[in-house]
């Protein structure tokens, strides 16, 4: 197998400075991590703090009303930008697009480089800011102004000027890894792949850096104006001087919806590849899962308003964006059924992989279904800004980041590091963590129906709020939210056992048909000795008149033979 | 170093012509900007400037010669900035009510 | 799961929890069947020894349609809720009918300031009564709110009368509620308005017409001209 | 199964489609480019609607001033067709000469922006003085930062052209360039002659 550098590169340039697009997604991969281990840290503080009612919270201390804004708002911040992306979008998605589409690498490997250590950068930034005098950024992870450039009400002098700034290189990394992942896709695909050749999760991939590509331009544009306001002191969004703090509302949103959509469709991509693998059945409706996606990246920016219902925006403007809010719930809905109606008559193994998958879907699903009671104006006006929101937003973005993520890396993982991941340590990983966010959030909708306001930093200074069932909940959601963190140390465990104790993992552990399981694990610089050549759709399991179940996409089809 | 095989003979268009019909243009522009015909001269302003761009974009930067979905990432840009400027007109420039106290 | 909300204290708080229920039982009886089927088909088709999976590609519209008819009823009940939830919205948010008391609330930074037009009926003049986070108002009377807001974003927000507004600086929204039950409800802020921000609460008191009368008179200012 | 039509690219990919990936990924950027200024001017448009009263203020930028910067703007986006057209003819030298005088394009720009610049803050029209100066500022500021941006890319690849190398790159700093001519031709009525 003739590697194609006849170089080898020094240890800096294969690791540290390295573009192949391989180191890139494990940098991201590990950084994402990690940022979700300090995201984890917060959210236990924020938890242990609501249920001890403000005693010091054991690792961290006291948390007082704006310590307890900032770490709230860091929380957000870090899972969102920090965790949900990196890991998601950069990780899974620099490691799989050129390797499923049968390319060498990026299309722009040095410009792939650089987003990453520009987005290092960021999270240096963003880490800095915590310890800054005055503490991080204290206005929500949305930041809208005027408490986001009011440091005399937010408390914080330097956290949101390090915070937008950080925000910002985190958007220009995002950008170039976005351009990169396009064009990749668009352009390297290997002899014989069409558009409709490509697995689900490119094409997942594909739209959603489209779509954030699309979305984050006028945020970036307003996060400029607010980054002057912080700083220079002019009035973009002072009404005493002319300007709307509605306007960022609007900026912010309109790369906010779109954004959740940005994290959700690589959680189906990851998903759309696991179900036929494990259910050893082609996946139900290609196209119409394909058709469903760019649907649903249209209408994800024909919704963003639905945040502002009651924000102070013309009420006129609500029963549009209601409308099609609640529209967007059709081409989710397609994609779900299509992902259920792939287990009709198959034959399914319940490994790690496919238990993470079928645990996302059973998590989705309640959170697919409370965005119709926000995403109806009317019924918004009791929900919104309470701890149903909370709880809706957790359960349609964690399924994606931790369902999804952990289903793709407990079933990449052999590819990428060469051995297998212990499935007993799997199973001890999924079901706590299942029972434990269920545990977490379900409570969440209860307080939400009861009109607990969120982000208030002790709720027992309300008298409604100190009846006891509302005090029990609170307390059933601390237990859930340190159950679910305890629940990922046999992750933890697996990961740094199987790196070397891991049976080893060959070409197709799995017998998958996509073009990442022709090569070695972990494939070499180059990926493919000559480009591979594409007989059909990735899909094909179970063919009738063949008698493996499985038909790898580049496997030339047999004269004669039941082709 | 690509080759200009792939792009159809057609695309070399005058570009000193078109240049000159650029500059012709800013100077209308400029000369409608000194006529105080507030309403009619916006509009014409406007309309020129986007022909100018048009000039640009399809000659200079050779998207008439694109394949469509090239010109469709254009469009898709600029698809974005119509949904938001229309769903913010009635919100920033209609704001509900401008009172209440400073 | 109506147990679980505060008890309704206003004219359209009916509306809105007939709504919410009827959301919940549509949205939790879909739910409850996806996730049915969703783990009927694991159990249902788990791996068994010499079963092999079918090959149901669905390619063809006929077989894609055992996913979009139940998505196409999907759609036809979200048309239903948009039905149902228009006229709530348009009531509560879009009406603004004939009102009894007009009443101003403006959020600062951790506390709601609220003036009454006094005597004479209009703001702004020498009789204003001013109170900070107490508001008080007559019994099955329709109220006008002019809300606002001097620094940062606050959110006007009293559950049992299901009234949620943010407060924007720069803009006087108005707005109305009737309430139709005596009692005194927290008044609370909803959107993150800064380091005391947990600490902003006001108290409504819904007391006769009577009260009303005799606590506004209490509260005049003798002779001194309503500040600012 | 098609086989592949186009000619593998200088660094040894496929391409799928007949576009080359270098033009295909600078057009892309170029669309992300777009909705970050179009999001800027969309926000300016929509206050400038809002308060009619900005005329006023904006009748004391400088048209002439403007309109000549749009001049220098077009002239080098000529000369940077021209280089691609050179480049198409193989005829290197000729193109980093055009490349030069776009550099010197950009140069005149900037030097008119400063002397705009100074002359509006010696009136007393700070970023700080009103919205619509903040705006002005801004957008000006921001776009004159792409000019400079662009001058650095040209100034790199003039130097690679002039030792024949990655002729292909004048192409997409020319498409980059022409896109910063683009955003002017638009700024220059929003901001000058909208008074």
């Amino acid at each position: 197998m003739a590697n194609a550098h006849a170089h080898e590169p020094g240890l800096l340039r294969r690791y540290v400075f390295s573009t192949d697009h391989k180191t890139i997604a494990k940098q991201y991969l590990f950084t994402g991590i990690f940022m979700g281990i300090v995201g984890g840290l917060l959210a236990y503080v924020i938890r242990v703090h609501l249920a001890t009612n403000g005693q010091p919270v054991p690792g961290f201390g006291a948390v007082g009303p704006q310590q307890y804004n900032s770490v709230v708002t860091m929380h957000g911040t870090i899972m969102i930008f920090w965790v949900a992306m990196p890991i998601l979008l950069a990780a899974l998605g620099n490691f799989l697009i050129p390797l499923m589409i049968g390319a060498r690498d990026m299309a722009f490997p040095r410009l792939n480089m650089l987003s990453y250590w520009i987005f290092f950068l960021s999270t240096v930034i963003l880490l800095v800011s915590f310890f800054v005098p005055g503490g991080a950024a204290a206005g929500g992870w949305t930041s809208y102004p005027p408490l986001a450039v009011s440091p005399q009400y937010s408390g914080e002098t330097w956290g949101v000027a390090l915070w937008l700034l950080a925000v910002a290189l985190e958007f220009a990394a995002f950008l170039m890894g976005g351009i990169n992942f396009i064009t990749t896709a668009i352009n390297l695909r290997a002899p014989g792949m069409r558009l409709f050749d490509m697995p689900l999760m490119v094409w997942m991939q594909l739209s959603a850096s489209v779509i954030f590509l699309f979305s984050v331009g006028p945020l970036i544009a307003g996060a400029i104006l607010l980054l002057l306001d912080r700083v220079v002191g002019t009035g973009f969004y002072d009404p005493a001087r002319g300007g709307d703090p509605v306007l960022f509302q609007h900026l912010f949103w309109f790369f906010g919806h779109p954004e959740v959509y940005v994290i959700l469709l690589p959680g189906l991509g990851a998903i759309a590849e696991i179900l036929p693998v494990f259910a050893r059945k082609p996946i139900f409706g290609y196209r119409m899962i394909v058709y469903a996606t760019l649907i649903t990246g249209v209408l994800s920016f024909l919704v963003w308003a639905h945040h502002q219902f009651v924000a102070g925006i013309d009420p006129r403007l609500a029963t549009p964006f209601s409308v099609t809010t609640i529209l967007i719930s059709v081409p989710i809905a397609v994609m779900l059924f299509a992902f259920i109606a792939t287990l009709y008559q198959g034959s399914i193994s319940l490994e790690t992989p496919m238990l993470w998958a079928l645990g996302m879907l059973v998590v989705f699903l309640l959170g697919g279904v409370t965005g119709i009671h926000l995403g109806s104006a009317a019924s918004d006006i009791y929900l919104h800004d309470t701890y149903f929101v909370v709880a809706h937003f957790h359960y349609t973005l964690i399924p994606p980041v931790v369902f999804s993520f952990f289903a793709a890396f407990y079933y990449w993982y052999p590819k990428m590091f060469g051995r297998r991941l212990n499935e007993v340590l799997g199973h001890l990983h999924f079901w706590p963590t299942l029972v434990f966010f269920n545990l977490t959030f379900l409570p969440m909708f209860v307080l939400g129906f009861a009109g607990h306001h969120r982000r208030i930093a002790n709720p027992q200074f309300f008298e409604a709020l100190r009846d006891p069932t509302l005090v029990r909940m609170q307390w059933l959601a601390t237990v859930g939210a340190v159950g679910m963190l305890v629940a990922q140390i046999p992750f933890l465990v697996n990961l740094v056992w199987s790196a070397w104790r891991g049976a080893p993992a060959g070409e197709n552990p799995w017998r998958a048909n996509t073009l990442e399981w022709t090569t070695p694990s972990p494939p070499p610089h180059g990926n493919f000795a000559g480009p591979p050549v594409v007989y059909r759709g990735p899909y094909e399991y179970s063919v009738p008149g063949r008698s493996e179940d499985w038909w790898p996409q580049t496997l030339a089809p047999e004269r004669g033979a039941g082709a | 170093m690509t080759s200009e095989a792939d792009r159809p003979a057609a695309s070399h268009p005058n570009y000193v012509l078109i240049w000159g019909i650029l500059v012709s243009a800013l100077l209308v522009s400029l000369f409608l900007g000194y006529m105080d015909l507030p309403v009619v001269a916006m509009v014409l302003i406007f309309t020129i400037a986007i022909v100018k761009a048009w000039l640009v974009i399809a000659y200079y930067m050779h998207l008439k010669y694109e394949p469509f979905f090239v010109v469709a990432i254009v469009a898709t840009g600029l698809a974005c900035l119509y949904f938001l400027f229309i769903g913010l007109v009635p919100d920033i420039v209609f704001a509900p009510s401008k009172g209440g106290a400073p | 799961m109506s147990s679980w909300l505060p008890e309704a204290a206003s004219s359209y708080a009916g509306d809105l929890d007939r709504l919410l229920t009827l959301i919940t039982i549509i949205v939790g009886v879909w739910f409850l069947l996806a996730e049915a089927v969703l783990i009927g088909f694991v159990v249902r088709y788990r791996r068994r020894p010499g079963r092999r999976a079918a090959y149901l590609p669905a390619t063809s519209l006929r077989s894609m349609s055992f996913v979009l008819a139940p998505c196409a009823l999907i759609l036809g009940f979200d048309l239903v809720i948009d039905a149902l939830s228009a006229p709530v919205w348009e009531k509560v948010k879009l009406e603004l009918p004939p009102h009894d008391e007009l009443v101003r609330i403006q959020g600062e930074a951790w506390q709601w300031r609220i003036t009454y037009p006094g005597a004479d009926g209009r703001l702004d003049t020498a009789d204003d009564v001013q109170t900070l986070n107490e508001l008080h108002v007559p019994l099955e009377k329709t109220i006008l709110f002019e809300l606002t807001a001097r620094d940062v974003l606050h959110s006007l927000w009293i559950p049992e009368l299901r009234l949620k507004q943010d407060a924007v600086p720069g803009r006087s929204i108005r707005g109305w509620f009737r309430a139709t039950r005596e009692g005194e409800y927290a008044v609370v802020c909803a959107e993150i308005c800064g380091i005391a921000h947990t600490f902003m609460a006001g108290k409504l008191r819904v007391e006769s017409e009577a009260e009303y009368r005799q606590w506004l008179q209490s509260r005049a200012p003798a002779s001194a001209p309503a500040q600012g | 199964m098609e086989s592949s039509r186009a000619p593998a690219s200088a660094s040894g990919f496929r391409e799928a489609t007949e576009v080359p990936t270098g033009r295909l990924g600078l057009w892309w950027f170029l669309a992300s480019e777009t909705v970050i200024f179009g999001g800027l001017i969309t926000s300016y448009v929509l206050l400038r609607w809002r308060h009619p009263e900005w005329s006023s203020e904006a009748s004391h930028t400088l048209n002439a001033a403007g309109g000549f910067n749009t001049l220098v703007l077009l002239s080098s986006s000529l000369t940077v067709v021209l280089a691609h057209e050179a480049v198409a003819h193989g005829d290197l030298p000729r193109a980093a000469r055009h490349l030069g005088v776009t550099l010197l394009g950009g140069l005149v720009f900037l030097c008119v922006k400063a002397f705009e610049y100074s002359h509006e803050i010696a009136e007393g029209f700070t970023p700080l003085t009103s919205l619509f100066w903040s705006y002005y500022y801004g957008m000006t500021g921001l776009h004159a930062l792409h000019v400079i941006g662009g001058m650095i890319a040209i100034a790199a690849v003039a130097l690679g052209v002039r030792r024949g190398r990655d002729a292909q790159r004048v192409e997409y700093v020319g498409l980059y360039w022409h896109f910063v001519d683009v955003v002017w031709i638009f700024l220059f009525p929003l901001l000058y002659l909208a008074s």
